[in-house]
């Protein structure tokens, strides 16, 4: 699978907030790429830079450092069309479905905006019926919906419509910022099939943000642990889970809730002491890269 | 079974008034909490779940209306209860976690201060021994007494949570509800979390009303579990019951939406919520 | 759109502001088929009560006070709607594009809407009233218009502000919407709500700032309009003289106007934010638990 | 001790200023009672000289010059003597600081010098037979006060010595000030009031409030339907009486810039037409409540200068300065102002449009409704007349500069109607006052009225404004409609004494322009 | 502190501008201000005469940069000239003594209106709903429709006038002399009771309002709840959790309500006689008295950002998240 071409690839991109002594290190030598028909799962905490990365994929932040591939182009020096080409091509779905609708348009138009602008070729009749198209792709029935302004809808009719909307504008990479996780259990996994099926169908290039390591097992191919700026392991999905080496990453592997194990159980415990210690050792800079198999690396600090 | 509850709550049934037509949002709901049981209640969002936690405190404002059902607490009607005896019970027998417990600390005042006007009502402490009591209770949870002098927004959001919990503990209640206490946090911090509540109602014997929609973490926690569907209480249960052996279709279903860490990564079907 | 001219139909309060209004704009609009007579003429003889000829009496010098309030309000309202607007506009435009673009733009735009906003207003349309002379109704909407924006502009921005940080603005950014389309279709649509209180409020402002305008002796004598009325009848003294009719007729009708668009106003208000309801649903509820329904 | 309460002026706060040299902002109870005139005509008795600190004056008979005789042992309030050389001080003192010098006294005299202790010669510019009515303008000041003061224009005087009846500044405060008795004053014998005092008062609202309530002896203020607000509420004590006072006029520029108004404006024929579409009548009741005194004489004299009008003048051209509106229509009509665009009014013979803009100052209420009932004669004659309300300032202005086409202007009263057409037919004066805003000169008229200035004889000087005022009449330069109402209200219960319709022998208000009102406030006796 | 220093800043600047603004006000309307000025104070001046006593004024001729640069120069020194119609009197003393009444009634007015309004909204926000609720909020409404002039002139008239309660004018009996004496503070109080009812009754719509909606939107915050679920007493629960918060946005709503105050005594000082700034302006802008108008405009601003800045040190000291160092 590792043969595809990556559409964006990151090349030790860095990013610090903040000035002189106190700035924020939010991103410190992340590298990573995104094919064509793969999900790449970036997991952490929160604040440990996750959403970073995304803006960083989705251009709203320039990188103090390092350097974003397009297609194999660096981004800076084609200029505007290609930052123009690139905003096309990458979109994001966001974890609010609410806020990422305007409230006060219909479906319709929050559709037709896209069309309108990314393909411009579409005229009348057509319009209407690449809509009704989509609308049936993320499967939702275009009568029903299409008049409809998004407070009239579900959280997981919603997100849907985001991701037509995605759809709509011809994206070939998505960056999905936790997607599920202000939707209900139920809904959430038929939204989580319909980005499986986008990378199937499509093959689109998915990034795909949590902090659910279950979810994250269920949508990705690859994964990226991420902790205080750093990618501090990744891997194959399976493989990481399975097998997790950087001690953050077994640590929160032991704190995702899990049915199996009860509290009663003593040794399913969490010792305060020793998540402050990997909390420390963490923040160091982890700048020594092992590779522990096929497809899974960790680091550690020098 | 011959303890009597702690908690009972019969037939309670509340709805939301509406200009023309009432909503019911908890309908006919029973269940019991016995001393030093962690209960919990999971189920959809909107289910009614914060509804009935705000009717065992008797916490509603309109449009709120309780239509009829008793929630009884130690064998006293809390829904008989005058405006004195109802300003007794609250915290010092039932105290509460909120959905949002990051936003239930005043904003301006110290964090002493929201120690001292509990205790002071309560047990008209003065200023010193509310410190006191204060530098117990947080210590308990792990945060150094000195900060208790403090503004809420000083603290991160596992430490307002953390101060929420001590608070709760400072009149040793009988019985403590936890409407959602975790979901703005990481799970590591959760997880820190819920083990110290754990620990807490262990050591000091209260129960707990646990409530969730993440059902994992809900059978890790809970004794006992109650799934709610639209205001229904659709099924009751030892966790080790709701997990294994899930009887209702909805709970199987939700069961099924379940991504899990383990096993096979199969596509699963979606539950009709 | 649609959604929120439902809510203003069911709201108790909006409906009585629309109707005194409405009812104003009716009788301002029908103002000659009401009336025989011109409001600027002598009619009859000075300081008649109120009788069957006169309605409402006769001014100091014999024009028809009925006449000249109904005229009178075709002013009041056009001053009212027409600084409204004004005022309305040139602060949703600077609140939004303040709050849009942020910046440089941004401080340049909120430093001027404080600055405005520390100026006292009152005092300096005074001022600039008395500068320019003989002011008119339109000069003095227009006076309005430059000088009241600045609450408009600065309650636009902060809701700009929280707007813009929701994702759907950042989505239309991603699509590469221009930002004029931004502001225009995706912002101004969510701040529509406060752009009404805004418009409503700055009516009243309008209507009661030009009639103090007037009262004071800043107008155009030959205008007919209620501050106008306000300051010929406080000439003449007509209390002291005991024609209540004369000052208490432009009185009254300010009033109603400004008790109905204020009535109006507040209904936007709890359009804007559904909390501040109270109505129907608040009834009903006292009702059941009076009738033993339930308890809470 | 009899305290006269009085009002002279509005003002939101008093200021201590007492210098009698500033006109704009010194209090109007300086000249005449803190500082006594040398002579008070009394128009209302046949003009007779009321000596005060002259005890004769003559004129020489060449006109050239005029020498005032003070009176014996006069002294200033703080007990100095008054002399001769006080008087030489102040005229030389202003000539020094033009700024002082509020009559132009100095454009008129040449010199002024010093007979003997009580004698003073004015040597004049000019012959002139009315120079005394000039030189009583003046305040004299004590030499040995106002010759140390380094900045006399500035000066607030708020420690006056004088030489008038109320001199004694005992209480001072923003909202109320005290004027009491000259220790020193020449003419105590006669003098019953010992104190006057000056209540601040804003506006007409509150004057009103203050004089029904009683509280004022001597008001000056307009009060509107003073019968009902005023008397009726102590209908024994509260009095009014309105004596009448300057004259009210319309008139049109006979020089502005807009072509085809100037062609109608000069053309006697529209003039006397426009004159006879004013409803005077209704200006009087309506606009000015009744209080002024109908003006109907095409000499523009009115009541004012009736022992000066030639009744055969009146006779012939009265019937352009009554309301008329048929005779102004059938005028019109046969001078060939007809209406030739059909717009609805009527146009120069030429064809040419007429409209025009009568200006009035935006807050002169009674002058604004006079001019509305103006414009709706002049628009039922068919003439395109509407108002146009700048501020006072920029009326005056207009007035001043000619940019305007008709006006509503008032003249104020003068010991003669020589002043009223000096005022406002004196060619040199055009562009200089707002009096001569018409620019109407007539050659012949000036000539008559610089031969008056020349007379001495009252006969001879009835002679030549008998010709003057048939230039006027026949010309109709402006319409006279009213004199307005001197303001005079008073309050019998604690002061008697006081000019009234029955008993008219002074001019009683207490306005600064009535130095008569020293001689008003010599006759008043308190109540016992 | 950094955020005090800012707003310090700004005021400056504020200061500065609105100096400038009024520096070229007059001198950009048509006309000449000067020959308006003089030909509406003195009556009929002389030519002459004029020109001498505009000499003595100090109305220079000059580039206008140099007339700007003395006017600043003199603003900062606290010199704004001398007042035309009451000369000698200069502009600063003038104000001095128009500002203590207008103080004094705007104070009172504020205080009244402010307290009683946010009380009465507390209450009403509490009991949303009942009686009590509608019958104050529709008050409000209506208070905050009434023009302050309309107001004015029925209490002068019904009070004053007919009923003859209270005086008319004046801002004490003008019979005393100015002690702190019993005499003189009764008529003090007596002379103010009028314009401050007025002005607080249309003031105080404004606040109820303000402070009833922002106390419904606090009700329903989280802490609110937990307050209540404590077993804090109602009482407690209103003024020491909600109305406290609630307090904060109307706080910041009080420095702009300033604005509306100063707008509203100057009505109502004109229609009582009031010696205050607002009747001083108005007097001035009728006599075109150019130095008084200028240096009025400039104290009401400077009155201005005096209150906005104690509104903001309040509000700095009133919420601990703003405090920081
Ligand atoms: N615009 C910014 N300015 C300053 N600091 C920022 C900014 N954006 C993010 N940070 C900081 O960078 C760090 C990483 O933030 P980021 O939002 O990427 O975290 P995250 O992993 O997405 O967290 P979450 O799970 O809560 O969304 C945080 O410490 C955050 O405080
Ligand atoms: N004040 C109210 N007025 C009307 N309806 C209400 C009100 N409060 C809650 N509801 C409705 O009652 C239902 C139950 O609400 P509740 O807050 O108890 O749900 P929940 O189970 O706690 O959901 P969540 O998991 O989102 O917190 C919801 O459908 C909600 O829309
Ligand atoms: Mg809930
Ligand atoms: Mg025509």
């Amino acid at each position: 699978m590792m043969d595809q071409e990556p559409i964006i690839a990151l090349e030790r991109v860095s990013k610090s907030f903040g000035q002189r002594g106190k700035a924020v290190r939010a991103a410190h030598d992340v590298s990573f790429a995104l094919r064509p028909g793969r999900t790449v799962a970036l997991v952490g905490e929160s604040g440990s830079g996750k959403t970073t990365c995304a803006r960083l994929v989705m251009r709203e932040y320039q990188p103090d450092g390092g350097r974003i591939l397009f297609c194999g182009r660096d981004l800076d020096s084609t200029g505007a069309v290609g930052l123009k080409e690139y905003r096309r091509a990458v979109q994001m779905i966001f974890q609010d479905p609410f806020s990422s609708l305007n409230p006060a348009h219909t479906v319709d138009f929050i559709l037709r905006r896209p069309l309108a602008l990314g393909q411009l070729h579409l005229k009348g009749r057509a319009v209407d019926d690449t809509i009704a198209d989509l609308l049936r792709r993320v499967e939702l029935d275009p009568g029903a919906v299409t008049r409809k302004h998004p407070h009239e809808l579900s959280g997981g009719q919603r997100q849907r419509i985001n991701i037509a909307r995605t759809l709509a504008m011809g994206a070939r990479v998505i960056v999905a910022d936790e997607p599920t996780s202000m939707l209900d259990v139920s809904v959430r996994l038929g939204v989580l099939n319909l980005l499986n099926e986008m990378k199937r169908d499509l093959g689109v290039a998915l990034l795909y943000i949590t902090h659910d390591l279950a979810t994250a097992r269920y949508v990705a191919d690859d994964i990226l642990v991420m902790y205080a700026g750093q990618i501090v392991e990744w891997g194959d999905v399976h493989r990481v889970l399975a097998d997790p080496r950087h001690p953050y990453t077994r640590l929160l592997l032991s704190a995702v809730p899990d049915p199996e194990v009860r509290f009663d159980n003593p040794g399913s415990r969490l010792d305060p002491r020793a998540v402050e210690a990997i909390r420390r050792e963490a923040r160091h800079l982890q700048d020594r890269v092992v590779e522990v198999g096929p497809n899974h690396f960790t680091r550690h600090a020098a | 079974m011959t303890v009597s509850p702690l908690l009972s709550v019969q037939n309670l049934t509340i709805d939301y008034i509406g200009a023309q037509s009432d909503f019911r949002a908890v309908d006919d709901v029973s269940f019991d909490i016995s001393p030093g049981e962690v209960f919990g209640l999971a189920g959809e969002s909107g289910c009614g779940k914060s509804t009935i936690a705000y009717a065992i405190n008797r916490l509603h404002k309109p449009p709120a209306l309780i239509r009829q059902g008793r929630i009884f607490f130690g064998g006293q009607d809390v829904l008989d209860l005058d405006d004195r005896a109802l300003r007794e019970f609250r915290w010092h027998k039932v105290a509460m976690v909120f959905q949002s417990a990051m936003n239930s600390l005043n904003p301006v005042l110290r964090v002493e201060a929201q120690f001292h006007d509990l205790l002071k009502r309560h047990r008209r402490y003065t200023k010193a021994q509310s410190r006191e009591r204060a530098a117990e209770m947080l210590r308990l949870v792990d945060i150094p007494p000195e900060r208790m002098r403090d503004y809420p927004h000083q603290f991160s959001g596992g430490m307002r949570q953390r101060i929420v919990i001590a608070i709760c503990m400072a009149l040793d209640p009988k019985l403590v509800v936890m409407d959602e206490p975790t979901t703005a946090l990481d799970v590591v911090v959760q997880r820190e979390i819920l083990q110290r509540i754990d620990e807490l109602r262990r050591s000091r014997g209260f129960s707990v009303l646990f409530i969730t929609h993440d059902l994992g973490l809900m059978v890790q926690f809970c004794d006992r579990i109650g799934i709610m569907l639209r205001g229904k209480l659709v099924e009751q249960g030892t966790a080790e019951q709701i997990y294994h052996r899930p009887q209702h279709d909805y709970t199987k279903q939700l069961w099924a939406s379940f991504p899990s860490l383990h096993g096979d990564p199969i596509k699963l079907e979606r539950a009709s919520g | 759109m649609g959604a929120v001219l439902r809510s203003l139909a069911h709201n108790r309060k909006a409906l009585a502001g629309l109707v005194i209004v409405a009812v104003i704009v009716a009788l301002a609009i029908a103002a000659p088929w009401l009336t025989e007579f011109d409001p600027a003429r002598r009619v009859g003889r000075p300081h008649q009560p109120p009788s069957w000829d006169h309605w409402l009496g006769t001014t100091r010098i014999g024009q028809d006070v009925f006449a000249r309030l109904l005229y009178g309000a075709r002013t009041s309202l056009a001053v009212g709607f027409g600084s409204g607007l004004l005022i309305t506009a040139v602060g949703t435009i600077l609140g939004i594009v303040a709050g849009y673009r942020g910046g440089r733009i941004d401080e340049v735009i909120s430093f001027f809407t404080n600055m405005v906003l520390v100026v006292p207003n009152l005092p300096l349309l005074l001022v600039l009233a008395a500068f320019i002379g003989q002011a008119s109704p339109w000069v003095i909407a227009l006076i309005l218009g430059a000088t009241s924006w600045a609450w408009g502009a600065r309650v636009t921005r902060a809701e700009t502000l929280s707007v813009k940080q929701k994702d759907f603005v950042k989505s239309a950014e991603m699509l590469g919407e221009p930002s004029w389309r931004i502001m225009m279709f995706e912002i101004f649509p969510n701040v529509i709500s406060i752009v009404g209180i805004n418009f409503v409020g700055s009516v009243i402002f309008a209507v009661i700032t030009e009639a103090t305008l007037e009262f004071l002796g800043l107008g155009d004598p030959k205008t007919v309009s209620w501050g106008m009325m306000l300051f010929n009848a406080q000439n003449a003294s007509a209390l002291q003289v005991g024609a209540w009719w004369d000052i208490l007729s432009p009185c009254f009708a300010l009033i109603s106007l400004g008790a109905g668009l204020s009535l109006l106003n507040f209904a936007v208000d709890e359009i804007a934010n559904p909390r501040l309801r109270t109505g129907n649903t608040l009834s009903r509820w006292s009702l059941l638990m009076r009738r033993g329904e339930g308890r809470l | 001790q009899s305290v006269l309460t009085a009002n002279i002026e509005p003002a939101t706060t008093w200021v201590r200023n007492f210098n009698p040299f500033n006109q704009t902002s010194a209090r109007q109870s300086t000249l005449d009672f803190i500082y006594e005139p040398l002579i008070v005509f009394n128009r209302l008795d046949a003009n007779k000289p009321n000596y005060r600190l002259a005890e004769s004056y003559k004129l020489a008979e060449d006109l050239k010059s005029i020498e005032f005789k003070l009176r014996d042992s006069l002294k200033w309030s703080d007990g100095q003597p008054l002399t001769a050389s006080d008087v030489v001080f102040t005229y030389n003192y202003i000539k020094q600081y033009p700024a002082l010098d509020f009559v132009s006294i100095w454009q008129f005299i040449s010199d002024v010098e010093q007979v003997d202790k009580q004698t003073v010669r004015f040597t004049l510019r000019q012959p002139s037979a009315l120079a005394v009515d000039r030189l009583i303008a003046l305040p004299i000041v004590p030499e040995h006060v106002w010759k140390g003061i380094a900045e006399p224009v500035t000066f607030a005087n708020e420690n006056p010595v004088g030489s008038g009846p109320m001199t004694e500044v005992t209480r001072f405060t923003p909202q109320t000030y005290d004027q009491c008795r000259n220790p020193n004053y020449w003419d105590a014998a006669h003098l019953s009031v010992d104190c006057m005092r000056f209540p601040q008062l804003a506006d007409n609202n509150q004057i009103l409030a203050a004089s029904a309530g009683g509280q004022l002896d001597w008001g000056v203020a307009f009060l509107p339907d003073v019968e009902k607000t005023f008397v009726a509420k102590d209908p024994q004590h509260h009095k009014y009486w309105y004596v009448a006072g300057s004259m009210v006029e319309f008139l049109f520029n006979q020089e502005t810039s807009n072509e085809n108004n100037r062609k109608a404006f000069k053309d006697l024929n529209f003039r006397r037409a426009v004159s006879m579409t004013l409803d005077r009548k209704a200006m009087v009741d309506v606009a000015g409540y009744g209080y002024p005194t109908l003006n109907e004489d095409p000499t523009a004299f009115g009541d004012v200068y009736k022992m000066w009008l030639d009744t055969k003048v009146k006779g012939e051209f009265g019937k352009y300065t009554t309301y008329d509106l048929d005779g102004a229509k059938a005028l019109l009509d046969k001078a060939g102002y007809v209406d030739k665009n059909k717009d609805g009014f009527r146009d120069n013979p030429d064809g040419t449009p007429i409209a025009f803009n009568i200006i009035v100052p935006n807050s002169w209420s009674d002058w604004i409704d006079t001019v509305q009932i103006a414009i709706e004669g002049m628009r039922e004659a068919g003439i395109n007349a509407s108002m146009g309300t700048p501020e006072e300032a920029v009326w005056s202005q207009n007035l001043i500069s000619g940019s305007f086409d008709a006006a509503i202007n008032s003249i104020s009263v003068a010991a003669s109607p020589y002043y009223l057409y000096q005022r406002a037919f004196t060619k040199s004066d055009a562009g200089k006052t707002r009096f001569t805003a018409q620019r109407w000169f007539n050659d012949e008229l000036e000539g008559l009225l610089a031969k008056f200035a020349q007379t001495p004889d009252q006969a001879q000087q009835k002679s030549i404004m008998n010709s003057a005022q048939r230039i006027v009449a026949e010309n109709l330069p402006i319409f006279p409609v009213y004199n307005s109402a001197t303001w005079y209200q008073y309050n019998t219960k604690r002061f008697t004494g006081w000019a009234s319709g029955e008993n008219p022998f002074v001019n009683p208000t207490i306005s600064r322009q009535n130095p008569a009102r020293l001689l008003h406030l010599l006759a008043l006796k308190p109540v016992k | 502190m950094a955020f005090l220093f800012r707003r310090l800043g700004f005021y400056l600047a504020a200061f500065l501008a609105a100096a400038t603004v009024n520096f070229f006000l007059p001198r950009l309307m048509p006309g000449n201000p000067i020959e308006i000025m003089f030909s509406s104070a003195g009556s009929d001046l002389s030519a002459e005469n004029l020109e001498a006593l505009k000499l003595t004024f100090g109305f220079v001729e000059g580039p206008l940069w140099q007339q700007y640069l003395t006017y600043l120069h003199s603003v900062f020194t606290g010199d704004l000239g001398r007042s035309i119609k009451y000369f000698p009197l200069p502009v600063t003393e003038l104000l001095g003594r128009a500002l203590i009444w207008t103080v004094g009634l705007m104070g009172t007015a504020t205080l009244i209106s402010f307290t009683l309004g946010t009380v009465l909204g507390i209450m009403a926000a509490w009991r949303r709903g009942s009686t009590f609720d509608v019958i104050f909020s529709v008050g409000a409404i209506m208070a905050t429709s009434m023009p302050a002039m309309v107001l004015s002139l029925v209490a002068l008239f019904f009070f004053g006038f007919e009923l003859n309660w209270f005086p008319t004018g004046y801002a004490a009996d003008p019979a005393l002399d100015p002690a702190f004496s019993w005499p003189y503070v009764s008529s003090v109080i007596r002379h103010g009771i009028l314009p401050v009812l007025t002005l607080s009754i249309v003031l105080t719509g404004g606040f109820l309002v303000t402070m009833r909606n922002n106390m419904i939107n606090l009700l329903g915050e989280d802490y609110i709840v937990m307050a209540r679920a404590k077993g804090l007493s109602d009482r407690r629960v209103m003024f020491w959790y909600a109305a406290r918060n609630a307090l904060l946005p109307t706080v910041s709503s009080l420095a702009i309500a300033i604005g509306t105050v100063l707008g509203g005594s100057l009505v109502t000082e004109v229609v009582f006689n009031y010696p205050g700034l607002g009747n001083t302006l108005y007097q001035a802008i009728l006599a075109r008295d150019y130095p008084v108008i200028q240096g009025q405009l400039l104290i009401m601003t400077l009155a201005m950002l005096t209150a906005n800045f104690i509104v903001d040190v309040s509000y700095v000291l009133l919420d601990p998240r703003l405090r920081r160092a």
